[in-house]
């Protein structure tokens, strides 16, 4: 199978502090793929990478390649912007503009300067009813987003990657703000959106990793500790770092 | 419907096709018994692998389950369940491979008389009865059948001790033919313990149902 | 996609440019005080403006000491500071810790309000009520003095205190609040020993920036003041301050480029130095406060 | 059609200068805004010499005065190639007051006052009685016109016989009615200002008759007007700058003034000039308007 | 049961609640007693006349349309002159910026430039407005010295508003395929409008108060016709205030409280306005 | 067995909103009492009945009665101060005072007025030594609590509340802003604890719950659903709603 | 240590306990046969009953490990290898009984001839140490030892045909003494039940350590 995503001896540093250590991996089209791990092991920082998020980050300096569909993310002839159309991205705390539902699922498309109201109500529909909450709020679309629940703001936020129709969709802890039930219904959520996505998911709750993902990277210290398929990663983790970890018996 | 509840679901499925098979073996080596068709038997024993297969499947699944989902109450009685009844289901699909393997290997003429006389197809019958009623009870999560099951016991074993001290007897007075009464001896308790895993296995599902543990109480 | 590079360059540039007025305007401020105070110091020595203690340069016998104005400002400002720091901290952990949330919903904007009336309202408050009150305790009160301006310009600051404290104490997180009641504490020991404690550098920068305030009022001590450069800490007695004697020539007929209307750039470089300071300080103590955020 | 002609004359005239000059022309302003409203008139007060300043240079038309040019400014104004007019247009009394409490001082001779107010008094002459020795030993507190008025350059210039001459440690304002208030409110108070603020505050502040050797003499209209109550009394005028006085709006704003300052004048609290003053007055006006056309 | 120290503790406490009651009744009581001053002085002289009359040497016949209309000009000049500014300055600062050291001295720069004196402001205008640019005392001088005074608070409370935009609502933009202009102006500037604007009212509201700075530059004077154009000779209540104060006619004291009543008035009204987004703000939007 | 706490037919109000419904509960001394439910069903309100912290909420009103030692904490002469002393609290984030270690310990003892420097040497070595810390920061005492990590701070904030020497600790979801290791580290001292104190725990953690507590008591919409054995509760819940909410089967 | 661990140190020591007990079993069952001692054999029986009741306890525990703790990989393995061990503990437990009964039950002289010609204590110390070797390698967690068990069959098992033969001739030439050989029969197959079902727990042990499933490689 070709990957459609595909990390080349990966290094971070920030400043001196290097974070990413010589991390290689394949991501393919349509699996769910969990990056799991104790605090600060760099897990937002890889997940961040993959829609050049770091960019930002003024002592941010990284080696490697990375491609997302053959092409290298990091060339300089990349237009970011494109980038991260293609390759979206969903928060930890659900982050809505304090704007209307409406406006915040078409943003995307109204910064490509995109105006034609049939087609910005059209994607409005399909993507809120991709994550399952146009019956709640198609009478409410011109409402504030932040009169939402948490759970429902998520699914809003997630709806608005969605509209701008990226084919990796990045998701850096998204349920961890939220109440137990909505991240139960988060959790379908991303286990349905597989069948069109690919999604990489950084979760702290190794459970989580459980259900949602295909596919589990552990990450330790910066390094990519274990790869493998999740029931086998949480049944019968190949090295012992991972064992330790997922079985709590760590620190 | 949640991802728990579709991988319980499917769970259910897997065992319900479990059952479905062991169901076939002990009809198929009912049937070899009677008609004499060792073609048949052949295929019992041949088909024990797959209950084995299905088996260590829907363990592992069961496995993956409990990794990943975390399930609490009914949903972990019910896989606790699930997991004593496979193990029972591929001991009745052991002793049907038993039976067939008895079949297979004594390929003598059947002295009706004494296989008439210990009434082993009504046995039989009882028997297959009891894994069917498991069956039902699980498929329909019914514990009012599970309990009809743990109670119907006292017919079944008053038949089997006849039939025991009869086949003792029999061999006593032919003494050229003790293999076959051993052979009919051991078919004999196979065909019973098909009964008793089934009870065990109603008492799993009225663990599942109820929480209640009747293992043990009248166990055999 | 260069053409929307440029555009986002372009715009880059514009912000730029609109946050380098900010240090045009500072550099404004230092060539107008310097250029024209250089003149005044070449006339005047420095020591003789720091050291003398009378401020006469309109007179016919001129002295250039900034003693004089110095202690009024320095007084009417300490007056103001006595009267607004106790009761607009008081106010502030009222409000924050003991009035019921309604009352605080009421009574910040409204204290705010204080802040807001225009100073020359003050200023005419001070001399036409405030001063004849205060004569009916205090006999030997001028008509003009500093203790009227200094208490007024308090009640004025009031709010600044009130509301920079309580900003920082109500910056203070809940939990605070909670982990020091759910040991037993009583409001107050909560208020000293937790949430003046934790919101000290705030406090502090609020006393800063009303002391800097008060050294920069200008309506209210030229109104209510006097205009008599004294030096003195006598608070019953006119005086007159830096931004006062400012106003005077401004609203005189001082010959402009004569040494008597360099005057008030030299008195301007005085106020302006000594406001720099204490926004200094308080910006640094600010600084300091935001890292160690809690 | 006179109205349509009035409506249609534009323009501004561009006043400065002495404060107190300033409610009289302030007054004109007003009423001449009434009949040429199109005509923008700004008034401005930056004191005699503030105003002086400026119209020196050019920068204003008119220049309200309460003491005359100086040679200095007048010295400029050449250099600058300004000539103008002054005109006389009222007279005001400069009033010695105190706290109507002060049941000591009821006159004042002028070198008494010199006494008090010349320069070699600051810090010494503190206490009433270093003035009169039956008066009490009482601090006295003196209260003045701001240093920058023309007030203060008269005053001085006929009390310490120095213009801008005097001692520096009391309480000035520009602003006379804080003075007033000063005054007022200070039992120990001594001080001097216009005329006209004193009749408006009758119940705040006494008055001091001020002796000039021939017995002591009240300010009021009648003492100003016969020339009694001298020396404190002085005229007060607007000067006019030539070149602004060929704009059309600028005749008639003084044309207006000189018709209507007699009566304005007395509303404000000021003396008017006499009939025959007047008259004087607004021929000088003309013909100035004549040479300045033929020129 | 009770130690004695709590017993101590609570008497304490309670004393303290006292004080602090006391205190802010103090700072209500000459709030209120300084509004009934004001009030009971003015009112009567608040009718359609004081509004639509020019200066007059007559109390009676005397109204605020000049300093009026002269305040609002202000407002209206200072607004287009310093939000701009400030605004793109605090976006410079708070989102361009690097955080080096020129940036730091341009913040320390800031936070001093807002606790300079407003007379010093004057003092600035007066030679650079005034003289130099040759405005002499128009509107728009008056305007670009309240500007400059009031540029450092609309920087600092932008920028203020700007910090408080939780950085993931920008990341949510960047990650839709924003530039970081179009971050600015349709993610980060909608959320941070309410704490912008309450800002920036608040600073137009501490402007038309303003008096030292102005009466540096000369604007006291009389004039009677009303300001057309941002050249002309302006006056603005806080002057008109000063100045009719000053007179020693008693009518003109009352028709300075009655001024003072409108300069209020306009002042409660803006800060009414900027207290009510403030709240507004603060309930809508909890990051 | 004789309760520790005992609550009588409890109604609490918000307003008008009526947030605890009728709940009668009683938990015996040394025991771990969880508290679960959905967010909002009135967990935190009830545990803040405990110690009285809810009488600060303006619009709070509560009928029934509470009886801790057999005492009315709600009665007219009970004394809040020394009652916040007996019944200590933990909350959800470490709040530690932005004092140094040992005077955050101190601190309960300090505001009532103890000053001997042995005595508050001894309790800051005890509790640190028994929230397990001693050895990490006792050559740093004098350290800014807030310069620790957040595990390490919500021990210290655990000490200073067992300072003032409680017999019931309440704690409102003392790991929630913690990582999973940290979690584990608190969990542990939980559950150590409960030999010395009574423990009410609130958790949004089901698999929590079920760690550290002896019982749990499920909460939905103030009504106090079902209560008992933590084993039972998981394994065998008697009502119905119970069961669906453990299990996920819900809303 | 965390709870956990404790939680799964309990239930090893609990498990250890219960291996011990039926250890004990069947060494007693062992002692009753061969020194005919029907008191020990009705003691054996008695004490069945704690077998039962810890299988129940352990169960019930580990139940409780799963609803509340989570466990995972090895953790995970270890419970359900535990859930399975104890099964088969339970059923050596059952058989030993089973041989305590028919001690009780055939209260005449054994015929020592076949008795040792059967090689029974042989067969019956064999299948013993295979218990002991269970439960050393769950003890010791060693997988090693668990591989020597599941090896370790071709011994016994020549050894139960051969006896098992001779047995069935036995009654031939004896059909007397059918009623004797039925239970020597029954008694044989139980003995190798016990090492069966030891090396069922072997390979629950390799799960266990190595996540590998040797189950239905082999078994009988
Ligand atoms: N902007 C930054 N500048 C410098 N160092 C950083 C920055 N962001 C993260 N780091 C460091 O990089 C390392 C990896 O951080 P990262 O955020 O990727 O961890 P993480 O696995 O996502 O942790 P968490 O689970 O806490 O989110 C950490 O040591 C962190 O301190
Ligand atoms: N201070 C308050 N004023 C008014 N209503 C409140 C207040 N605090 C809580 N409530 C309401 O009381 C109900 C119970 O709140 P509580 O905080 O006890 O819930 P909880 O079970 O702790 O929820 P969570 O799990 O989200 O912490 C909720 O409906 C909440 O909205
Ligand atoms: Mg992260
Ligand atoms: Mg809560
Ligand atoms: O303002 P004066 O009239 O005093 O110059």
């Amino acid at each position: 199978m070709q990957s459609k995503i595909s990390a080349k001896e990966v290094n971070v540093y920030y400043g001196s502090n290097h974070v990413i250590k010589h991390v290689s991996l394949d991501i393919f089209s349509n699996e769910v793929v969990a990056f799991i791990g104790p605090s600060g092991c760099g897990k937002s920082t890889f997940l961040r990478l993959l829609n050049r998020m770091n960019d930002f980050i003024e002592s941010f300096r990284m080696e490697g390649q990375i491609f997302i569909d053959n092409e290298d993310i990091y060339d300089k002839k990349i237009n970011v912007e494109e980038l991260r159309k293609k390759v979206g991205m969903v928060f930890q705390k659900p982050n809505p503009f304090p704007k209307s539902i409406y406006e915040n699922v078409v943003y995307g498309l109204r910064i490509q300067g995109i105006k034609n109201k049939k087609q910005l109500d059209e994607v409005v529909e399909r993507t809120l009813k991709q994550v399952g909450i146009w019956e709640e709020v198609k009478d409410k679309l011109n409402q504030s987003a932040l009169a939402l629940s948490g759970g429902q703001q998520q699914r809003v936020c997630i709806a608005r990657t969605l509209a701008v129709e990226p084919s990796v969709v990045l998701m850096d802890e998204p349920t961890s703000a939220l109440d137990p039930i909505s991240t139960a219904t988060i959790e379908e959520l991303i286990y349905h959106l597989k069948k069109d996505y690919t999604i990489v998911i950084v979760t702290h709750n190794m459970q989580q990793a459980g259900r949602v993902s295909d596919r589990t990277a552990f990450f330790y210290m910066g390094e990519l500790v274990e790869f493998s398929d999740t029931k086998e990663l949480f049944t019968n983790p190949k090295v012992d770092l991972t064992q330790k970890y997922i079985t709590g018996r760590f620190g | 419907m949640t991802h728990l509840e579709e991988e319980i679901l499917k769970t259910k499925t897997e065992t319900l096709k479990m059952f479905q098979i062991v169901i076939e073996q002990v009809e198929n080596a009912y049937k070899a018994l009677f008609t004499k068709d060792v073609a048949l038997a052949m295929n019992v024993k041949d088909k024990e692998e797959q209950v084995h297969r299905m088996e260590l499947e829907i363990e592992k699944q069961i496995e993956n389950v409990f990794a990943l989902f975390n399930p609490v109450a009914i949903d972990l009685r019910f896989l606790l369940a699930v997991l004593r009844v496979i193990y029972n289901l591929e001991r009745i699909g052991d002793s049907t491979k038993s039976i067939a393997k008895i079949i297979i290997n004594k390929k003598y003429i059947l002295d009706e008389d004494i296989f008439n006389n210990i009434n082993l197809n009504e046995i039989y019958e009882s028997a297959f009865k009891s894994v069917l009623l498991a069956k039902q009870s699980f498929e329909s999560e019914d514990v009012k059948v599970a309990y009809r099951l743990i109670e119907k016991n006292i017919d079944l074993e008053e038949l089997c001790d006849e039939a025991q001290i009869k086949i003792a007897s029999y061999i006593r007075n032919n003494p050229d033919k003790t293999d076959y009464g051993l052979s009919l001896l051991s078919m004999l308790r196979k065909i019973q313990r098909m009964h008793d895993q089934s009870k065990n296995i109603a008492r799993e599902i009225v663990f599942y149902l109820e929480a209640k543990i009747l293992k043990h109480q009248g166990k055999i | 996609m260069p053409r929307t590079e440029l555009k986002e360059k372009f715009i880059e540039f514009l912000l730029k440019a609109s946050a380098f007025i900010s240090i045009f305007t500072t550099i404004g401020i230092l060539y107008v005080l310097l250029s024209e105070s250089t003149d005044f110091f070449k006339e005047v020595s420095i020591v003789e403006f720091l050291t003398d203690k009378q401020w006469t340069p309109l007179f016919t016998e001129k002295h250039y000491g900034i003693l004089p104005l110095l202690s009024g400002t320095l007084l009417t400002s300490f007056i103001a500071v006595l009267i607004a720091v106790p009761i607009g901290l008081s106010i502030a952990v009222y409000l924050n810790e003991y009035s019921p949330k309604k009352i605080r919903k009421i009574l910040k904007p409204t204290l705010e309000v204080l802040a807001a009336i225009p100073t020359v309202v003050y200023g005419y408050f001070a001399l036409m009520v405030v001063t004849p009150f205060l004569q009916l305790f205090i006999p030997s009160l001028s008509g003009f003095n500093a203790l009227s301006p200094g208490i007024v310009m308090g009640i004025m600051i009031i709010p600044l205190v009130a509301s920079l404290s309580e900003d920082a104490l109500y910056a203070i997180p809940y939990s605070l609040r909670e982990a020091s009641y759910g040991m037993g504490a009583t409001k107050l020991q909560t208020v000293f020993r937790v949430l003046i404690p934790s919101a000290s550098s705030g406090i502090i920068v609020s006393i800063i920036l009303a002391i800097s305030r008060a050294f920069g009022e200008t309506m209210i001590v030229a109104i209510a003041a006097g205009q008599q450069p004294n030096f003195t800490f006598n608070p019953l007695v006119p005086i007159e301050t830096i931004t006062t004697y400012i106003v005077q020539v401004s609203l005189g007929d001082v010959v402009q480029g004569s040494i008597e209307y360099k005057t008030i750039y030299a008195a301007g470089i005085a106020l302006f130095v000594l406001t720099f300071i204490l926004n200094n300080i308080s910006y640094y103590i600010r600084k300091k406060y935001q890292k160690y955020q809690l | 059609k006179k109205e349509n002609n009035n409506n249609q004359l534009k323009g501004s005239v561009n006043i400065d200068g002495s404060s107190t000059v300033y409610p009289i022309t302030e007054a004109v302003a007003e009423e001449f805004k009434k009949i040429y409203p199109d005509v923008k008139v700004a008034v401005a007060l930056s004191g005699t010499g503030g105003g002086f300043k400026k119209f020196v240079r050019g920068e204003t038309d008119i220049n309200d005065a309460s003491r005359p040019i100086t040679k200095f400014e007048d010295s400029i104004a050449k250099t600058n190639n300004i000539q103008y007019i002054d005109l006389e247009v009222a007279y005001d009394g400069l009033a010695i007051v105190v706290n109507p409490q002060n049941d000591w001082c009821k006159d004042i001779t002028v070198e008494e006052l010199k006494k008090i107010w010349e320069p070699a008094a600051q810090g010494k002459i503190t206490h009433w009685n270093q003035i009169r020795p039956e008066w009490p030993k009482e601090p006295i507190h003196l209260y003045g016109a701001g240093v920058e008025s023309g007030t203060y350059d008269y005053f001085t210039e006929v009390i310490v016989g120095k213009s801008h001459s005097s001692r520096g440690d009391y309480t000035s304002s520009e602003d006379d009615n804080v003075l007033v208030q000063g005054v007022s409110s200070d039992k120990f108070a001594l001080g001097f200002f216009g005329f006209a603020y004193c009749e408006e505050n009758k119940d705040k502040i006494k008055l001091v008759a001020v002796n000039n050797g021939n017995g002591p003499v009240f300010p009021s209209v009648e003492t100003v007007k016969n020339k009694t109550y001298v020396p404190l009394s002085r005229p007060l005028f607007i000067y006019i700058n030539n070149k602004a006085a060929e704009r059309k709006e600028v005749q008639e704003f003084v044309n207006f003034y000189l018709e209507k300052m007699n009566s304005l004048v007395a509303e404000i609290g000021y003396i008017p000039l006499n009939e025959e003053e007047t008259k004087k007055v607004k021929e000088k006006w003309q013909n100035f308007l004549q040479e300045n056309k033929s020129k | 049961m009770i130690s004695n120290s709590v017993k101590i503790n609570r008497f304490k406490d309670r004393i303290f609640k006292w004080y602090g009651l006391l205190s802010t009744t103090i700072g209500v009581v000459i709030l209120f007693v300084f509004l009934y001053t004001i009030i009971k002085e003015g009112w009567d002289r608040l009718n359609w006349q004081f509004f639509t009359s020019l200066p007059s040497r007559r109390p009676s016949s005397a109204g605020i349309l000049v300093p009026l209309l002269g305040t609002f000009w202000i407002m209206i000049l200072t607004t287009i002159i310093a939000v701009p500014i400030g605004v793109a300055a605090a976006i410079y600062l708070e989102e361009y910026g690097k955080k080096d050291k020129f940036a730091s001295f341009i913040e320390v720069n800031i936070a001093n430039l807002a606790g300079v004196p407003s007379i010093i402001y004057g003092l600035l205008a007066l030679e650079i407005f005034v003289r130099i640019m040759g405005l002499g005392r128009s509107l728009l001088s008056g305007a670009f010295t309240l500007s400059l005074l009031i540029l450092p608070i609309v920087i600092v409370s932008t920028r203020e508003a700007l910090k408080s935009v939780p950085k993931t609502i920008r990341e949510a933009s960047y990650a839709l395929g924003a530039t970081k202009w179009k971050t600015i102006w349709n993610a980060v500037l909608p959320s941070a409008a309410g704490g912008i604007l309450t800002g920036v009212i608040l600073a137009i509201s501490r402007a038309i108060g303003e008096t030292a700075p102005l009466v540096v530059i000369g604007a006291m004077l009389y004039i009677t016709t009303i300001p057309t154009h941002p050249l002309d000779d302006f006056s603005v209540l806080p002057i008109q205030i000063y100045n009719w104060l000053s007179r020693p006619q008693k009518g003109f004291i009352e028709n300075a409280t009655a001024a003072i009543i409108v300069l209020l008035a306009i002042t409660f009204i803006l800060n009414g306005i900027a207290i009510y987004l403030r709240n507004k703000w603060q309930n809508k939007v909890k990051w």
